[in-house]
């Protein structure tokens, strides 16, 4: 029998993409038909309510809706090859040119909330952790559970009230691009980036604090506090790196949850986001457009899990592949 | 501290059933009976968290939201967890099986990254298509919508439980997959599902809020906290209190839970159990 | 002479209600002393050696006294740090300079996210010992010093490329980099197989012979004990029963656990097939356990507890 | 510059609305967010309706109509010119309008051309336009998106760069965000004081006051949330426009059920709501009572909020006689509309106490409730408010999702289209009042246009007669 | 050896992952009925990674494994019923290798209501009295049964193993370092109670352990394996008094011995 022969690591990255892809063209199917089974016609919302049902055809078939759904697919499945999403019923502009400004907004918007999730977490977690037989790191629990009560609406709408009503330190709602300056641009963001990492910092902080635990009951920790460090030190120098695997885990976890949370953000801040969008589009029924926010929200959270499983060698060298090395 | 969470938590989550419960039976005032002539009171004797932009009693209509609230998170979370958990498990024992399971195992990852990242509101329409807008419909949506995360944990908790001795030990005394999956996965990973389902309980009370404003979950008028906090979206200026109760009802709940998770799997975890032997 | 550690009365208990798993325990090291703790698993020794350095978990509640003598650079200096009252900041700065630690369980005790010459290495830089040749070519050396084959390469792995012994060589080295005045070895042997235990147990020896350093060395197989340390302890169920030099303990064992446990610990000498001896043999636990009031300082004679010892042969 | 935040800068308008134009080309859509933007401050029409609700010459200096009224002659403003410099003929009416009135367009505006039978310029600045029969709801429909005057040469893509004739070009469309109006510099006629016009879109009604509040807006184009209305209620700070609007909140009632076919059951329902509480409840009490389906700016309005008073007694009567003693069970399906939803569950609650069951069930809008309950008339009852100015006329269709079919209503309403001015009001008076007397629907209140601005903010209207927001009177003081 | 050998592996190969070298390097062995074997070799020379794959718990790369004349090394899970009611497995670490949250009865008595073994001859229907039976044997309370394995100490949790191996009555035991990871005041303990149940049940023996001591008192016949292949074997007495491979040699001399008389 001879023996099995272990795939090269371009063949594996082949592999990867491979998988890659072929999820990908399943997305887009399930995606494509979800949305042809949504309920509605953007034919009859464009002439609205005073329509004729003859008007309402002729759109119809303007749009090309009558076509079988196999003939629908087939096009639009064509044009994502040449990177084309196809033309808003709506507007009639191509969709990538209505997804592409916006997927600037909900990017800084998200992964801002990420980043400041994070710095907020991980000190909470950490301390909940290390004094956690102490009132006080029963507080940074507590503290860190309140966050998830909170629904983000509404903290989005307490945040505008004190931050940009009552006290004008920043402005109400609204975007300006990062290109009409930083200043201007950063401001507009805090309020709703705060609201929107609120759940996530809470969410995270419980995740780490958890790692946390673990890593203080790991051996390495011990070898480190007998070496002299002092319990945060060790923590800082042995402990985060490790905590990070289950950490990334959790954020790549929680990013499909953080871009549902930025619909309603974007909303109670009036950010024109790939959210907003969606919405909107779904509510008229543009069909085209949901296909193509759907499309590309499904990619990213493939491409952020692949990125995910990935950063996992990265972190823990223990997980990597390497030449003539055993595990 | 670890008591104090379990307690803490039991006396909150207990107090939101017994509300629900007792909704069925009895509530102060008739929480859909509009009465113009009460609109807006603050608390008082008469009504003791006020009356709402109708007239009816918030009291009773917080107790009669309880019972969607719970019904929303027990059925919502038993769906993601019955859909997920055996799944994740399927998926985490067949990682390190031969190539045919190990292929369903990897199909089954990559549709759950792709329903992941489906808006669990498109889901909602689809069904409210279907089954028009109902709690069912809410509860449904969200359940699926919650499948992806159970999956993973259950699937990374399995890895991490099927390398174990005590599994290989079961294999060596006849005991086939399935067995395994049932007899010793299962309770070895319960401890992280219990957080997730606690985590994922206090997201459905929220979820629930959001689908109702686009008029997918329960109708009118049975008032639902989520409803209850959307309609006070107006009167955020003039009477905040409004929102205040379901707020602090959906808090209070989702706390609860919360805590209840964090207490059982501390209550579960063989670490802490052989400290306190 | 002042010990270099003086332990007295020390208890130690966990949990809530509150079980007492040391029931006061004392002793003292000098410089340059080996001494030995066994005892059966479970008995208290590794909370013991967690104690002294202050360790334990912050469930756990000590009462009695540590006292660890602060050295100023190269010796002693007489002032002495009682531990169960020291900052974490006092006790760090002794940590891993003046006192270290090895661990039993080489595949868990280092950071498996940093290449070991660093972990080795920012230990010497912790504690602001400068060194002539920068800390790469001490940590090279030593690793040498420790037996490490190919050192380079081995300073720039991660723990995981690196076998158990070689593991717990790795954690060696991190413990006697700053040249302690006392190390405690817990276990350091178990986890590894007799070849790779054989070169550790030579490396220590050899260590502490050329420094002239003290240690607490910690183990259940007092075959181990015999080749490393001039004097033992032996603990039950949180006391110590019997001390004194190592040969009188094995040659002479008083109480009927150390002979049992001696008993026991000659597999070789057994027949094949023929029934081992076992502790039980030589032993009765269900009589309670008295334990010594106090360890001489000296060493030089035996001590055991006051009245007859329980039961056995 | 930053115009979306901090301050408004001078001379400016910064305007709250909340909803975003799909496009720009207000023929090719029927969002109401496209004329509100664009009508008589981008395009113009040859006449205009002011905030009482009479017709003004705009692109027309003036037009005869022949005594058979289906010939209309119009005498365009010589003066005027579109945006490009070029100067506006009959010929770009006559091409504006045959564009609408083309078979292959799928306008909604191709009903209201439909009456046309051929328009004629006969010099440049007279046009003929000739009817197949009398209309007086024609030329009302002039002054509205079908009647608007496109550039024929510069029509290239109107979906994002309208060519008009208004004081105003559209500057920027960044979508999600707002459409900002500049100052058109070769306007025609007297040029409009305000500089820069920005809409800004909320889909949050609280987050378009934040903005207020907050300073990023000086108007509020329509509050949606008329309970944060005191919010505004400092003098100092903010002016409240209180006015009417088009929007009929219409209890709809499906004349297909045969309960609902029985004009006493229809009553009794009216009967049996009170309709100033629900106002109350519903929409802080602002907005008008008017028991038909005309708003008090249209010529032929009368107080008809008195008819039906709130009496369950007798409501319970009339169903009594109608054979629904034991009760009566119907659908409600509302659209996700805030007011819909309020109003629902209210009238639920008050159906309840004289024996008829409400079910409701909630609809996506549009795009379920436009599916279910207009195209497929899947309902019994249904709320929702009509914001199209002068469409009383909808009654007269009985394929209309009410099915209300009164052959004494439709003769009523053709007679008065087809009338002279006068018979127009008066027929169309006489219709109202059949509407109310059949009860053909529960009308529950008008709309209120409540328009904030700040106290520096003049010359904006406060009724809503047309789907314009109109801002060429507007000024802003310093 | 004229009968016919219980187990005959032949050219074993054992490859995981991406490793450049083989964890079993072309082993062949025999075993016959009754036989104690000891394999002994220093950590990570494959000496459980051979046991696992003899005990169908791993699959070989390449090579053969026949067990009663039928080749076990391909087959599914499903038709290895025979061999599992026969070959019973102890493992080293007595923490892990019970299931923390299953009774100590229930992890006994798994064996006997697993569907592949029940039914099959040999196997005690009894599931109680057969408990309480290997229990006994074990020196184990059999009221202990409703306990957890975290309340029992070390020594008494591989006790549990074993009787758990016990249960079904099989032919061979493998046990890998079974003493390894317990305090030398209970190895002797375990290793008593192994040497008895092999005598009195006539059990064939696979013992692995890194300490030829420990071989030597138990096993009859020994395997000596370095870096995934069998550099000696033959018989204890023989391989312990005059090893004949450079490691062997190495092996024994690292053994600490008591410096006593
Ligand atoms: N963190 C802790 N919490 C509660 N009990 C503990 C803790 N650490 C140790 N113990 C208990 O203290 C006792 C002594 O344990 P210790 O670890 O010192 O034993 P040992 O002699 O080192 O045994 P071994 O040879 O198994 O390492 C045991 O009964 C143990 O259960
Ligand atoms: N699941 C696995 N995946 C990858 N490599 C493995 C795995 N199990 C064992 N190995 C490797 O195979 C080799 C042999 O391992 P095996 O466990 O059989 O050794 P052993 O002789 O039993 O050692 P020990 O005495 O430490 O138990 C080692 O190099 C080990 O690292
Ligand atoms: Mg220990
Ligand atoms: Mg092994
Ligand atoms: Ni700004």
């Amino acid at each position: 029998m001879p023996p099995r022969v272990p795939l090269s690591v371009p063949l594996r990255l082949l592999q990867r993409l491979g998988v890659f892809v072929a999820s990908v063209v399943v997305a887009s199917l399930l995606v494509f038909l979800v949305a042809s089974a949504l309920p509605g016609n953007v034919a009859q919302v464009v002439l609205g309510v005073q329509a004729t049902p003859e008007a309402v055809a002729r759109l119809e078939q303007e749009f090309g809706l009558d076509r079988p759904w196999p003939v629908r697919y087939g096009a639009w499945f064509a044009g994502l090859l040449r990177f084309d999403l196809g033309r808003s019923y709506l507007t009639g502009q191509p969709v990538l040119d209505q997804v592409l400004p916006r997927l600037g907004v909900t990017s800084w918007l998200v992964g801002l909330a990420m980043v400041l999730a994070l710095l907020v977490a991980v000190p909470l977690g950490m301390w909940a952790a290390v004094r956690r037989r102490h009132a006080d790191g029963f507080l940074a629990s507590a503290l860190s559970q309140v966050g998830l009560a909170v629904p983000s609406f509404w903290l989005g709408i307490l945040a505008s009230l004190v931050f940009a009503v009552q006290l004008g330190w920043f402005p109400a709602n609204g975007y300006v691009p990062l290109s009409a300056g930083f200043g201007p641009w950063a401001r507009h963001l805090v309020l709703p980036v705060v609201a929107l990492s609120a759940v996530q910092s809470a969410v995270l902080a419980r995740y780490v604090r958890s790692a946390t635990v673990e890593v203080l009951h790991e051996d390495y920790y011990r070898t480190a506090r007998a070496g002299g460090w002092r319990t945060v030190q060790a923590l800082l120098r042995h402990g985060l790196r490790n905590m990070s695997l289950s950490v990334v885990t959790v954020v790549g976890l929680q990013l499909a949850t953080l871009l549902a949370g930025a619909i309603i953000i974007e909303s109670v801040f009036a950010l024109p986001g790939l959210g907003r969008l969606l919405l909107d589009a779904v509510a008229q029924r543009d069909l085209m457009v949901v296909q193509g926010v759907v499309l590309l929200l499904v990619v990213a959270v493939l491409a952020i899990n692949a990125l995910v499983d990935m950063s996992y060698a990265l972190l823990d060298p223990r997980l990597r592949i390497e030449r003539g090395q055993v595990r | 501290m670890k008591r104090a969470a379990l307690v803490i938590g039991l006396v909150l989550v207990a107090g939101t059933v017994l509300t629900a419960l007792l909704s069925l039976a009895w509530t102060p005032y008739d929480p859909l009976a509009v009465v113009p002539a009460n609109r807006l009171m603050g608390p008082g004797p008469g009504h003791w968290l006020g009356t709402d932009g109708y007239g009816i009693d918030l009291l009773s209509r917080i107790m009669v939201g309880a019972r969607i609230a719970v019904l929303v998170g027990v059925v919502a979370v038993a769906i993601a967890a019955l859909v997920g958990v055996p799944l994740g498990i399927l998926a985490g024992t067949a990682a390190k099986a031969e190539r045919w399971p190990r292929l369903v195992a990897d199909v089954v990852m990559r549709g759950n990254d792709i329903l992941y990242a489906f808006p669990a509101m498109l889901l909602a329409i689809l069904l409210a298509a279907v089954l028009g807008g109902s709690t069912a419909t809410a509860m449904i949506a969200i359940g699926v919508a919650n499948i992806p995360p159970f999956l993973r944990v259950a699937r990374a908790a399995t890895l991490q439980v099927s390398v174990s001795d005590f599994v290989t030990a079961a294999r060596g005394a006849g005991i086939g997959r399935f067995g395994i999956a049932v007899r010793h996965v299962l309770p070895n990973i319960a401890p992280v599902v219990a957080v997730q389902a606690s985590l994922a309980f206090g997201m459905s009370i929220l979820s629930e809020a959001a689908l109702s404003y686009l008029g997918l979950s329960t109708p009118l008028p049975t008032p639902t906290w989520g409803r209850m906090l959307n309609e006070a979206q107006p009167y955020a200026w003039s009477d905040p209190l409004l929102a205040v109760w379901p707020g602090l009802a959906i808090g209070l709940a989702v706390l609860g839970f919360n805590l209840l998770g964090d207490g059982l799997r501390d209550l579960l975890d063989p670490r802490l159990r052989e400290s306190v032997q | 002479m002042t010990p270099l550690l003086q332990v007295s009365d020390l208890r130690v208990s966990f949990g809530r209600p509150r079980r007492e798993v040391l029931h006061g325990i004392s002793f003292s090291i000098a410089p340059g002393q080996r001494v030995g703790l066994i005892g059966e698993s479970g008995s208290g020794k590794s909370v013991t050696a967690l104690a002294v350095l202050g360790l334990l978990s912050e469930t756990a509640a000590v009462t009695g006294s540590i006292r660890l003598a602060v050295p100023d650079g190269d010796g002693p200096t007489g002032r002495q740090l009682e531990v169960t009252t020291a900052t974490e900041k006092q006790l760090a700065a002794l940590r891993g300079d003046a006192y270290s630690m090895i661990f039993q369980e080489p595949m868990t005790a280092l950071d498996p996210t940093m290449k070991v010459g660093r972990q080795v290495g920012e230990l010497l830089g912790l504690h602001g010992h400068r060194i002539p040749g920068g800390s790469r070519s001490r940590v090279l050396e030593m690793l040498r010093e420790v037996d490490l084959p190919e050192v380079g390469r081995i300073a720039d792995s991660y723990p995981h490329q690196l076998s158990g012994g070689q593991r717990q060589r790795v954690l060696i080295a991190m413990a006697l980099v700053n040249d302690p005045v006392l190390t405690i070895c817990d276990e350091p042997t178990t986890a590894l197989d007799v070849t790779a235990q054989a070169k550790v147990l030579q490396v220590l020896d050899r260590h502490f012979t050329q420094r002239s350093a003290a240690t607490l060395f910690i183990t259940h197989d007092l075959a181990v004990l015999a080749g490393v340390v001039d004097v033992a302890m032996v603990m039950l169920e949180g006391h110590v029963v019997e001390a004194g030099p190592i040969r009188e303990v094995l040659a002479d064992p008083w109480h009927p656990y150390t002979k049992g446990l001696v008993a026991t610990s000659r597999l070789e000498l057994a027949r094949p097939g023929e029934r081992l001896p076992t502790v039980a043999d030589h032993f009765d636990r269900s009589i309670p356990v008295q334990g010594l009031r106090e360890v001489p300082v000296s060493w030089e004679h035996r001590a055991r507890v006051p009245g007859r010892p329980g039961g056995g042969a | 510059k930053d115009t979306s935040g901090g301050h408004v800068p001078a001379n400016s308008l910064v305007i709250g609305a909340t909803a975003e134009p799909p496009t720009l080309d207000p023929t090719k859509n029927n969002a109401a967010a496209i004329p509100q933007v664009l009508l008589y401050n981008v395009y113009e029409t040859l006449v205009r309706v002011d905030s009482s609700g009479n017709l003004h010459g705009l692109l027309a200096q003036e037009w005869q109509v022949s005594p058979d009224r289906r010939t209309y002659t119009f005498r365009l403003d010589p003066a005027a010119t579109f945006a490009s410099g070029r100067r506006l003929t009959a010929t770009d009416v006559k091409w504006s309008f045959d564009r609408i009135k083309s078979p292959d367009t799928s306008s909604v505006l191709r009903t209201q051309m439909a009456v046309v039978q051929d328009v004629q310029a006969k010099d440049p600045s007279t046009l003929v336009v000739s009817l197949k029969r009398p209309s007086n709801s024609w030329l009302w429909n002039m002054s509205s998106t079908a009647g608007i005057v496109i550039d024929s040469q510069a029509a290239g893509d109107l979906a994002a760069t309208p060519a008009g004739s208004g004081p105003y070009l559209v500057n920027e469309w960044t979508k999600g965000s707002q459409v900002v109006l500049a100052r058109n510099p070769k306007y025609w006629a007297t040029p409009p004081r305000v500089e820069n016009v920005t809409f800004r879109y909320f889909s949050d009604a609280t987050a378009m006051n934040s903005a207020m509040l907050s300073g990023d807006l000086n108007v509020i184009s329509n509050v949606q949330a008329p309970q944060a209305l005191d919010r505004f209620s400092d003098p100092e700070k903010y002016t409240v426009l209180q006015g009417t609007t088009n929007g009929e909140v219409v209890l709809g009632m499906n004349n297909r059920n045969k309960a609902l076919s029985d004009p006493r059951v229809r009553q009794a329902l009216t009967y049996a709501i009170d309709r100033k509480a629900l106002l109350d409840s519903v929409w802080a009490g602002k907005g008008t009572l008017i028991g038909s389906m005309v708003p008090p700016t249209d010529p032929w309005y009368e107080d008809l909020s008195g008819a039906y008073p709130y009496d369950p007694a007798k409501a319970k009567q009339l169903l009594k006689e109608a054979g629904y003693e034991s009760g009566l069970t119907l659908r409600m399906r509302l659209p996700t509309l805030a007011y819909a939803k309020g109003a629902g569950q209210f009238i639920q609650s008050q159906l309840a106490a004289v024996g008829v069951t409400v079910v409701i069930d909630e609809l996506e809008f549009p795009a379920r409730w436009i599916d279910v309950v207009m195209r497929q008339s899947d309902y019994d009852l249904t709320i929702v408010a009509h914001v199209e100015p002068r469409d009383m006329v909808n009654f007269a269709d009985p394929e209309y999702y009410w099915h209300y079919d009164s052959a004494e209503f439709r003769r009523l309403m053709a007679a008065a289209d087809a009338g002279t001015p006068q018979e127009y009001i008066d027929d169309q008076r006489v219709a109202a009042r059949v509407l109310s007397r059949d009860a053909a629907a529960d009308w529950l209140f008008l709309l209120p246009n409540l328009v904030v601005t700040t106290p520096n903010v003049s010359g904006i209207n406060a009724n809503a007669t047309s789907l314009s927001f109109d801002v060429t009177k507007a000024s802003v003081g310093s | 050896m004229s009968e016919q050998p219980l187990y005959q592996v032949r050219d074993v190969v054992r490859r995981y992952g991406h490793a450049a070298r083989p964890a079993v390097d072309h082993v062949s062995l025999d075993l016959a009925a009754g036989e104690r074997l000891g394999i002994v070799g220093e950590s990570g020379s494959g000496k459980s990674t051979l046991v696992r794959m003899m005990a169908a718990l791993d699959r070989p790369t390449a090579g053969s494994i026949r067990f009663r004349d039928t080749e076990i090394s391909g087959l599914p899970e499903r038709r290895l019923g025979f061999l599992r009611a026969s070959v019973q497995m102890v493992f080293q670490d007595p923490r892990s290798s019970l299931d923390p949250r299953m009774t100590v009865g229930a992890s006994i008595t798994e064996p006997l209501r697993s569907p592949l073994l029940r039914r099959r001859a040999g196997v005690p229907a009894d599931t109680r009295a057969r408990l309480e039976e290997v229990m006994a044997q074990v020196g184990l309370d059999p009221a202990d049964a409703r306990r957890f394995p975290h309340e029992f100490s070390g020594g008494q949790r591989q006790r549990i193993a074993i009787a758990r191996a016990l249960a079904p009555r099989p032919q061979v035991l493998v046990a890998d370092e079974p003493v390894s990871a317990l305090d030398v005041s209970v190895r002797a303990q375990v290793l008593n109670l192994l040497a008895d149940l092999v005598a009195s049940e006539g059990l064939t023996l696979v013992l692995v352990s890194h300490d030829l001591a420990v071989v030597r008192h138990l096993c009859d016949r020994v395997a000596v394996m370095s870096s995934g292949r069998v550099v000696e074997t033959g018989t204890v007495e023989q391989v312990w008094s005059a090893p004949r491979d450079a490691y062997t040699r190495t092996l024994l001399a690292a053994v600490p011995r008591l410096p006593l008389p």
